[in-house]
């Protein structure tokens, strides 16, 4: 984990509003006003090169939304992303060419994420045909053959349809896909929710096995804490469009300050704790469209009080090393609440 | 809701607009009306008079925007055969082909739609592919080839059902009915057989289709866990699932059934609107032809209108008030 | 992952789709009937005992002959003669013909355009897919026969004199295909919509691929399996639409006649005994008909992997 | 509060799909017992039978699925050869059922009062007025607010959480005994989960019934569950108490299997995986179905097929254990 | 006892108003409810009807005697006022019945019963004109304000046009346009009635398969008319036969006699007109052939372009000479054609009695003596449309010289040169200065035999110079019950006040 001072890639003040309006015509008649959803809403991002950086958060949190506007699928609406200090904010994915060769992406379901009715060879040979890569046919069989094999698959692979394969299978043809043009950056967008956990700890094993191997830096998305946890130098913890706490993997799961992430660490299932009674939690994921005032996480916080409910919380170095977006946490008012510190040791099992 | 009807009427707009023009454009190509309002020892003065006198040399700007000024007004003149305003003309017919269509489609629904619930349910079974094989040869005979073996099978052979006409009608005001005599009856039966057939096979495939669709969802299987009875979960459950795109179908069948009245019509010389049109195509009674274009366009509009807010009624995902707890 | 894998053709014959072929017997004749009929029509000129349209062949000294097998039949005249002492076998190859040219020909341009509209109006969505949209709803609300009648009506008005007798054939493609392009546009547009969100789009536009090149490599190919369908089922729509264009006398000229003008002709035969001239190019017309829609049907189910 | 006899007594059952190919054995020869008031976990890998076992027992499989072997008592009484029309009682009044995603499992165009005041007349005796009462009482039950105003609302104004206490309230209307839940939580975020499985756990308590609760989710047995199988390639691997099998896994799969959990707080580079994986029901090796990729296969692991053996308080099907246990 | 005639034709009926169009089955039709000054009788001959006699006051003024006693359907009497308001309301500049009053300069009442027409120029066929001209009641015009024909322009209707008050045998009971039109017997009619029906119930059926149908299955009496085809079927079946005679109507080929052709091959020149062409063409057409075959020996092969109840008519010219192919293609080569040309030809495909087929047949014919024809056959609208505008190469009409009976008609409508007044049917552009002069002499000739001559005369140069192909006399075929007793006129206007049942 060598992080050097200068990030591979940054975020400043990066936002995205989807307008989700109604026709033009109902809202002349219904009197309805333009609505915009701020799925990105004010994010401050870098990542040093070589560390994987993982988002988390709950479903439409706008974590997918950040991934997007990474690689240029979607245009921000206001704000900046810099690759090695190259301003791509209003250029689109694949441009400019030498850059986004070394920007790619890794989708989450392996099932969609492949062309059904390419082969596998010319699916994983796509980026190099399209960045010029190779001079010839042969050289490029060559190289996915090489890639398939970098993967733990057979080179004689290539031939076959998606469809031959298994989820975890198809799932490193995707990676081949990304490696292929010799990316410096990957964005991983929930890699392995859709996998079996068993073929999980083979994927996320390739992917670190790789990092080390090609120097790659990783964004990497998950909801899956343990698996941010495994696989993470920094973290970024979102809520509704916004990063409420950020910092070092360690820190943040040993010392989390946030409620939220304190919430969120302690409603994941465990292994370790049987037959536990988990409190769940009140509440639920409010309307991105309609966002609370204040912090947007105040209706479901036991500590929130009148400050939250008005004031947006900026992004502060809390003690513990990491950024939090938490008045209670600025002003010193989230004693030991009722969360969950990590255990050092498994619990015991009730007999 | 309010912006819906306000964009299909918008839309409607546009469509009527479209026929208009189509018919108006008609005019100058299905044949010159002066030859066949005149006697054949007519002088080539008279027909000169004559095109004078329907406003048949002025402009073509002109001619549109008087068609246009007019059937805004739901005006569209005098027929040239039969020298009453076509109005009158239409809403004379008007009965006799709805209750043709409304007869043809009843009896496609009622055909259709049990026939598509049973071979969805019995996929494999014989009686299944059966019905499934002998309702397309219900879409691959060509209808008039069928109206004209009904005709010869039950009226020439067997002697049952009259082969012509709408039998006798009791006038109820302005709308002529059959409905309510005997022969009136007898008389519906053929030509809304034939009318109705094609549609048979299109319904019951669309039921079938649809159903086998809803009967692999999950409430479905739901349905089926909680213990429902086969009778609750297939008829609903699962066919109340499949009304929706059945209602689509059967609405936009309904103005194409409209349409082929006219072949119907033509065959049982049924005295409806189609006949209307066939009969002014053949004399050229542009009048008549532009009024019944647009007529069956306004036709086909409001019952699309009607259909979509039909789903209105049938799905509550989309009703009003369907706010989100 | 057996280095020795079979051949690409074995394999096919191996897959499911074909396996359902094979094992539907029905489809197995339909379709045999099918080729059977397209062959006979292709080969039309070769194998057709007689030149129909060449009418200084004909003689009327050969009218109404009854087929070759019944009674006062001419054995040169295998399904008889009809008014115009024409072959009626003859006619029927022949008339097949433009039958199937006029399926075939309106259902490619049907199929061209409504898919190359829906692709468009799918992938780049906005004001191009609603203009495309109100003109597809102003064409679905009004009857596809009405729209064919009117289109033919206007056309061959509308078309230099010269013109007409070789515009039939065109005039009929034409009001066909401009009445079912937009079940393709409608289809394509719907299913190029769920395909543009398709990981593997973004895929493909991460590598800087052109719009143009990921809808026709990428999105085409995924959404040609439903259009296939409603090709089968609009082939024998036409060839229907045609022969009903032809009842209501905008069809083709009896000098020139397709399966649909044969039983038009014929039709007015049917009460004087002269049964030939009718039931043998009905017959060929509902069997074609039927063939192409059971292959249809078939089609649909085996595309549908959730059928299986 | 255990009772004497088991509830649900499974032995040797095995679901088989006809296809072209021939038979493919997608459910291979499992037994388990169950008991009164015991909430069973299923675990495996995707497609490993999970889902199928519950079907089999709730007697819903469909064509060209079918039962081909074994039987399954419920409450001492066979029901794998039940009529439909006897299995449909039993279902829904007697064994209840929990889909995965409560999305799709309530029909859009019914009033989720409609619907569960159609089940409870389904099978119990009541009128519509009394079913309606019990319906509001089932919606209080699992936690949704203002259940009067709420009853006549249709699926689509819920949220995914509340759809899914729905789910659960319809199939409790009856008060079954047995609850087959299959993955029912899998489609809702985190927080929610741990609502639905709150109130899935308190009703089973307070109902007494036992669940067969289907999941791929360690975590989520291991919270909940008394008992887990592990399911691999159609065949149960390991059963036993829960504790048992999360902390001390006998079976190499289910060890690997729990390796591959990545947990908070160890700091492992690497997860323990399992190379290769699960056989398609097509070629499932002979032998033991896990010896191509098992860490300890041996010899002999090929030829025979492992019978479950009792190791500890459950039973493993592994030749490790062939000799009596460790 | 009540005996009722269930009747039906391929058309409706246009209108109720006898002045509002002139469809020759709808004037025939309205012949039982309305009747004129004269008719014709089942010979084709003028009787008196509404005027008892007439007298040639002078040369253009016709006086004639009404009868007395007539009532209309309403009861009101019959009266000179009726004539005047009736001959001015169909010679109304609206009314497109004018058409058929051509020599018409005014009419007079002289008192109650006697009325004067006064005439443009001598006219020796006014009678024959007059009998489509009906008359209706001017008490019951003025009070529907029905005084004009319908005029479309305004838009307005005409209550005449629904509605009915005759003078004629029957009175209209119901009318549902395309459905069914019910007469009943008059029982004031003037006129002693030869017929026996109480009732008849007219409905228009288009499709011939179904009326056919329709009369084998019981439904109906008596339909109009009975395609060729299916004579023997009818004949055939029990209960049903079909009544045959040959129609007025002469079929008959016209030419482009313009500097070129509009559908050829040939850019500059027009071989149309050659006589020799003309003649060659004419030779090529097996017209026995055709008889036989396509008309099933139904219609008459004529060589004249009038039928023989035509004065003008003379059968020693109506001789049509066997077709002669090797005959025609030598004439072809003669006129330097000796591999024929390609020529436009025009048919209607449901105008008159396989119209289609005819053309079809002839279009054999000709490409038999290298003539390619590119045969255009369509509704009659679009057919008579091209042929007037004068677009077309080779075209086919029919002229049955209704309402005149007489030769002149086709003398001054098809061959006399294009004017304003005259060859309204010659848009080909025949010009023959004999034949123009014979028709303006006949056209005033009051001594009949001198004008039939004339006629004849005219006739024959026409034949000579191939000016039209005359083809045949098309049969007319009706087809009724058992019991049913009809004639069938000529004309084909079913007289029903003649028909009996059993
Ligand atoms: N193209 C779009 N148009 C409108 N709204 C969008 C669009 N894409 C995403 N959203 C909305 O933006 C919000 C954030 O979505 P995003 O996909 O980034 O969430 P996520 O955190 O990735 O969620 P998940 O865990 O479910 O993948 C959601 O409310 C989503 O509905
Ligand atoms: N209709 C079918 N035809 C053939 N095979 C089937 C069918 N349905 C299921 N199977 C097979 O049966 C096996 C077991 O399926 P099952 O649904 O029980 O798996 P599961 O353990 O529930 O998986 P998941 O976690 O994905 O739900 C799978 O291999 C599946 O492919
Ligand atoms: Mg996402
Ligand atoms: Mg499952």
């Amino acid at each position: 984990m060598t992080a050097t001072s200068e990030p591979l890639v940054s975020m400043q003040g990066l936002k995205k509003h989807f307008d989700v309006s109604p026709p033009w015509l109902n809202r002349m008649l219904e009197r309805k006003p333009r609505l915009h959803l701020r799925a990105v809403d004010g994010l401050d991002l870098e990542i040093p090169r070589g560390t994987t950086f993982s988002l988390v958060g709950e479903s439409g949190c706008g974590k997918s939304t950040v991934a997007r506007l990474v690689v240029g699928l979607y245009a921000p609406t206001a704000g900046s992303i810099r690759f090695e200090g190259t301003d791509l904010t209003d250029r689109p994915a694949g441009d400019p060419p030498a850059i986004r060769r070394r920007m790619q992406m890794i989708f989450q379901d392996p099932y969609a994420s492949l062309n059904p009715r390419w082969r596998v060879r010319d699916i994983i040979a796509e980026p190099l045909k399209c960045f010029g890569m190779l001079p010839d046919r042969a050289s490029e069989d060559r190289e996915v053959g090489r890639l398939l094999e970098l993967v733990g698959m057979n080179s004689q692979d290539g031939e076959k349809y998606p469809h031959e394969f298994s989820g975890g299978q198809r799932q490193r043809i995707s990676i081949a896909r990304a490696i292929s043009s010799k990316p410096d950056f990957l964005v991983c967008d929930e890699p392995t929710s859709a996998l079996d956990v068993s073929v999980q700890a083979q994927i996320l094993n390739l992917m670190k096995e790789l990092q080390r191997e090609l120097g790659l830096t990783y964004l990497f998305i998950s909801h899956d804490l343990a698996v941010v946890h495994f696989m993470s130098d920094f973290i970024g913890v979102m809520y509704l469009g916004r990063i409420v706490e950020t910092g070092p993997a360690r820190q943040v799961f040993a010392n989390p300050q946030h409620p939220y992430t304190r919430l969120l660490l302690d409603t994941i299932p465990d292994i370790t704790m049987a037959r536990r009674d988990r409190e769940p939690v009140a509440g639920e994921v409010p309307n991105p469209i309609d966002p609370p005032p204040g912090c947007a996480f105040h209706p479901r916080c036991p500590f929130s009080d009148a400050r939250c409910r008005s004031e947006l919380p900026e992004l502060r170095n809390a003690p513990s090393g990491a950024r939090t977006a938490c008045h209670a946490v600025a002003e010193g008012r989230l004693a030991d609440g009722p969360v969950r510190a990590v255990p050092s040791t498994p619990a015991q099992m009730p007999t | 809701m309010l912006a819906f009807i306000v964009r299909r009427l918008l839309q409607a707009v546009l469509v009527m607009l479209a026929v208009a023009l189509i018919a108006f454009a008609m005019f100058r190509f299905v044949g010159d009306p002066v030859n066949s309002m005149l006697p054949e020892i007519a002088t080539t003065e008279d027909r000169q008079a004559l095109r004078a006198q329907l406003g048949l040399d002025e402009p073509i700007p002109t001619q549109f925007a008087k068609f246009i000024g007019g059937a805004v007004q739901g005006e569209f003149g005098i027929s040239y055969r039969n020298k009453r305003p076509v109005s009158d003309l239409i809403v004379e017919r008007l009965p006799a082909t709805l209750e043709l269509v409304f007869a043809a489609a009843l009896f496609a629904l009622l055909m259709g739609v049990p026939m598509g619930v049973y071979t969805a349910l019995n996929r494999h079974g014989f009686v299944s592919n059966l019905l499934q094989i002998i309702s397309l040869i219900g879409i691959s005979v060509p209808t008039f080839v069928t109206g004209i073996l009904l005709i010869l099978i039950f009226s020439v052979w067997l002697n049952w059902l009259p082969s012509f006409g709408r039998g006798e009608v009791v006038q109820l005001g302005w709308w002529s009915t059959g409905l309510l005599t005997i022969s009136g009856l007898k008389s519906l039966v053929l030509p809304s057989v034939m009318l109705g057939l094609f549609q048979v096979t299109l319904i019951m495939r669309l039921v079938r289709a649809e159903m086998l669709e809803v009967l692999r969802t999950d409430f479905i299987r739901f349905a089926r866990a909680r213990g429902l009875t086969d009778r609750a979960v297939h008829f609903g459950h699962a066919l109340r699932n499949t009304l929706m795109p059945v209602i689509t179908i059967a609405g936009l069948q309904l103005g194409s059934m409209i349409a082929f009245a006219i072949i119907t019509e033509t065959v049982f010389q049924w005295p409806g609107m189609g006949l209307l049109f066939i009969q002014a195509v053949s004399f050229a009674d542009i009048p008549v032809m532009s009024a019944y274009l647009v007529l069956v366009a306004l036709i086909f509009v409001v019952i699309n209108m009607i259909v979509d807010l039909l789903y209105f009624v049938v799905d509550p995902r989309l009703s009003v008030g369907g706010d989100r707890a | 992952m057996s280095a020795d894998a079979p051949s690409r053709f074995a394999v096919l014959l191996d897959s499911d789709f074909v396996y359902s072929f094979r094992k539907s017997r029905v489809t197995l004749i339909a379709t045999l009937v099918t080729v059977s009929i397209i062959m006979a029509a292709l080969l039309a000129p070769w194998i057709a005992p007689h030149d129909p349209f060449d009418v200084a062949t004909l003689s009327l000294l050969d009218s109404e002959l009854p087929p070759a097998w019944a009674e006062g039949g001419d054995p040169h005249f295998l399904l008889g003669t009809d008014n115009q002492g024409r072959d009626v076998l003859s006619a029927i190859l022949y008339g097949s013909r433009i039958s199937l040219a006029v399926g075939f020909v309106s259902v490619f341009f049907a199929l061209v355009a409504g898919v190359a509209v829906g692709l468009i109006s799918g992938y780049f969505g906005g004001l191009v897919d609603a203009i495309f949209m109100r003109i597809a709803d102003v064409m679905l609300s009004f009857p596809t026969i009405l729209v064919a009648l009117l289109v033919s009506g206007i056309v061959r008005g509308a078309l230099p004199r010269e013109m007409h007798e070789n515009a039939a054939l065109a005039v009929l493609v034409f009001a066909i295909a401009i009445t079912t392009w937009v079940q393709y546009a409608r289809t394509v547009r719907g299913s190029t919509m769920v395909e543009r969100g398709q990981e593997y789009v973004l895929a493909a536009r991460l590598v800087g691929r052109s719009s143009a090149s990921i809808i026709f490599r990428h999105i085409l190919p995924n959404v040609m399996g439903p259009v296939l369908v409603i090709a089968t089922i609009n082939l024998a729509m036409a060839i229907l639409i045609e022969a009903t264009l032809s009842f209501l006398g905008v069809g083709m000229p009896p000098t020139n006649p397709s399966l649909g003008t044969l039983i038009r002709v014929g039709n007015e035969y049917l009460f004087s005994g002269i049964w030939w001239v009718v039931i043998f190019p009905s017959l060929t017309l509902v069997v074609l008909v039927l063939a192409v829609n059971l292959m249809g049907d078939w089609l649909r189910d085996a595309l549908n992997p959730k059928l299986r | 509060m255990k009772q004497s006899g088991p509830l649900l007594e499974v032995r040797d059952l095995s679901v088989v799909f006809d296809t072209r190919r021939g038979p493919l054995t997608a459910v291979d020869r499992i037994s388990f017992d169950l008991s009164p008031g015991e909430i069973l976990g299923v675990v495996g890998e995707s497609g490993a039978g999970k889902s199928l076992t519950g079907t089999a027992i709730t007697g819903l499989l469909e064509r060209p699925g079918r039962i081909g072997g074994g039987e399954i008592r419920f409450e001492g009484n066979r029901i794998d050869n039940l009529p439909p029309e006897q299995m449909r009682r039993l279902r829904g009044r007697r064994i209840g059922a929990i889909f995965q995603d409560p999305l799709t499992s309530l029909n859009p165009l019914f009033t989720v009062g409609r619907q569960l005041v159609e089940t409870i007349q389904t099978h119990l005796d009541l009128g519509r007025e009394q079913a309606r009462q019990r319906a509001l009482e089932l919606l209080a039950e699992v936690g949704i607010p203002a259940p009067e105003k709420r009853i006549d609302h249709y699926p689509h104004q819920f949220s995914g959480g509340m759809r899914q206490r729905v789910v659960i309230a319809l199939a409790l209307c009856a008060n079954p005994k047995l609850v087959i839940a299959d993955e029912p939580t899998t489609a809702l975020d985190v927080s929610i989960q741990a609502q639905i499985l709150a109130v899935l756990k308190k009703l089973c308590r307070e109902h007494g019934a036992a669940v067969i609760l289907v999941t791929h989710d360690m975590g989520v047995i291991a919270e909940t569950a008394d008992r887990v199988a592990v399911m691999y390639s159609g065949r149960i691997a390991e059963i036993g108490p829960a504790a048992q099998v999360v902390k001390a896994p006998r079976h190499p799969y289910t060890e690997g299997l729990m390796g591959s959990i990545p947990v908070i707080g160890t700091g492992a580079d690497r997860l323990t995986q399992i190379e290769g994986s699960m056989p398609r029901l097509t070629d499932i090796p002979a032998g033991c179905a896990f010896h191509p990729r098992c860490p300890c296969a041996r010899a002999d692991c090929a030829a025979v097929r492992p019978e479950p053996r009792p190791v500890g308080d459950g039973k493993v099907a592994c030749v490790l254990y062939d000799g009596g246990g460790i | 006892a009540a005996k009722t005639l269930r009747m039906a034709d391929s058309t409706d009926i246009a209108a109720m108003d006898p002045h509002s169009m002139t469809e020759s089955n709808t004037i025939g039709f309205l012949n039982h409810v309305y009747e004129g000054l004269v008719r014709y009788n089942d010979e084709l001959q003028v009787e008196p009807a509404l005027a008892a006699s007439w007298e040639f006051v002078d040369p253009t003024r016709v006086r004639f005697h009404l009868r007395e006693g007539v009532t209309f359907h309403n009861g009101n009497p019959f009266t000179a006022d009726d004539v005047v308001a009736s001959i001015n309301r169909a010679a109304d500049d609206s009314s497109p019945v004018k058409s058929n009053l051509p020599g018409v300069a005014s009419i007079e009442k002289v008192d109650d019963l006697t009325v004067d027409l006064v005439l443009k120029g001598t006219d020796p066929i006014v009678l024959n004109y007059l009998t489509n001209i009906y008359i209706l009641d001017k008490e019951w015009m003025d009070k529907h304000d029905a005084l004009l024909p319908s005029d479309i322009r305004a838009g307005k209707e005409n209550h005449a046009v629904a509605n009915s008050n005759g003078t004629g045998p029957f009175m209209l009971e119901s009318r549902q346009p395309e459905a069914k039109t019910v007469l009943v017997a008059n029982p004031n009619w003037w006129d002693t009635p030869k017929h026996n029906l109480s009732r008849i119930e007219f409905s228009p059926i288009a499709s011939d398969a179904t009326r056919i149908a329709a009369l084998l299955s019981g439904e109906l009496d008596f339909i109009t008319p009975a395609p060729l085809q299916d004579i023997e079927r009818i004949n055939g079946s029990e209960g049903t036969s079909v009544i045959e005679g040959p129609e007025l109507r002469t079929i008959m080929l016209g030419f482009n006699y313009g500097d070129t052709l509009h559908d050829s091959n040939l850019t500059d020149a027009n071989p149309l007109q050659d006589l020799r062409v003309r003649q060659a063409l004419n030779m090529a057409i097996d017209m026995d052939l055709i008889q036989k075959k396509v008309m099933r020996g139904k219609s008459r092969n004529a060589g004249l372009l009038v039928a023989p109840p035509v004065p003008g008519y003379d059968a020693a010219l109506d001789e049509r000479s066997p077709a002669d192919p090797a005959a025609a293609k030598a004439l072809l080569a003669e006129a330097g054609y000796p591999d024929g040309f390609e020529v436009g030809f025009d048919c209607p495909n449901d105008r008159y009695v396989n119209d289609e087929e005819i053309c079809q047949a002839v279009t054999a014919m000709w490409a038999r003596i290298g003539v390619k024809a590119a045969l255009n056959a369509q509704t009659k609208s679009k057919h008579f449309e091209k042929v007037l505008a004068g677009t077309s190469d080779i075209y086919m009409v029919g002229w049955a010289t209704l309402p005149m009976l007489d030769s002149y008609s086709v003398l001054s409508a098809l061959l006399h040169t294009k004017s304003d007044r005259m060859g309204a049917w010659n848009p080909g552009g025949y010009s023959n200065p004999k034949i123009d002069e014979l028709t303006d002499k006949v056209a005033v000739e009051l001594d009949q035999a001198m004008r039939t001559a004339m006629m004849s005369e005219a006739l024959g140069l026409a034949k000579d110079d191939v000016a039209i192909i005359s083809l045949h006399q098309q049969p007319l075929a009706w087809a009724v019950r058992d019991g049913v007793n009809l004639k069938v006129t000529a004309d084909n206007k079913p007289r029903l006040w003649y028909a009996t049942v059993d």
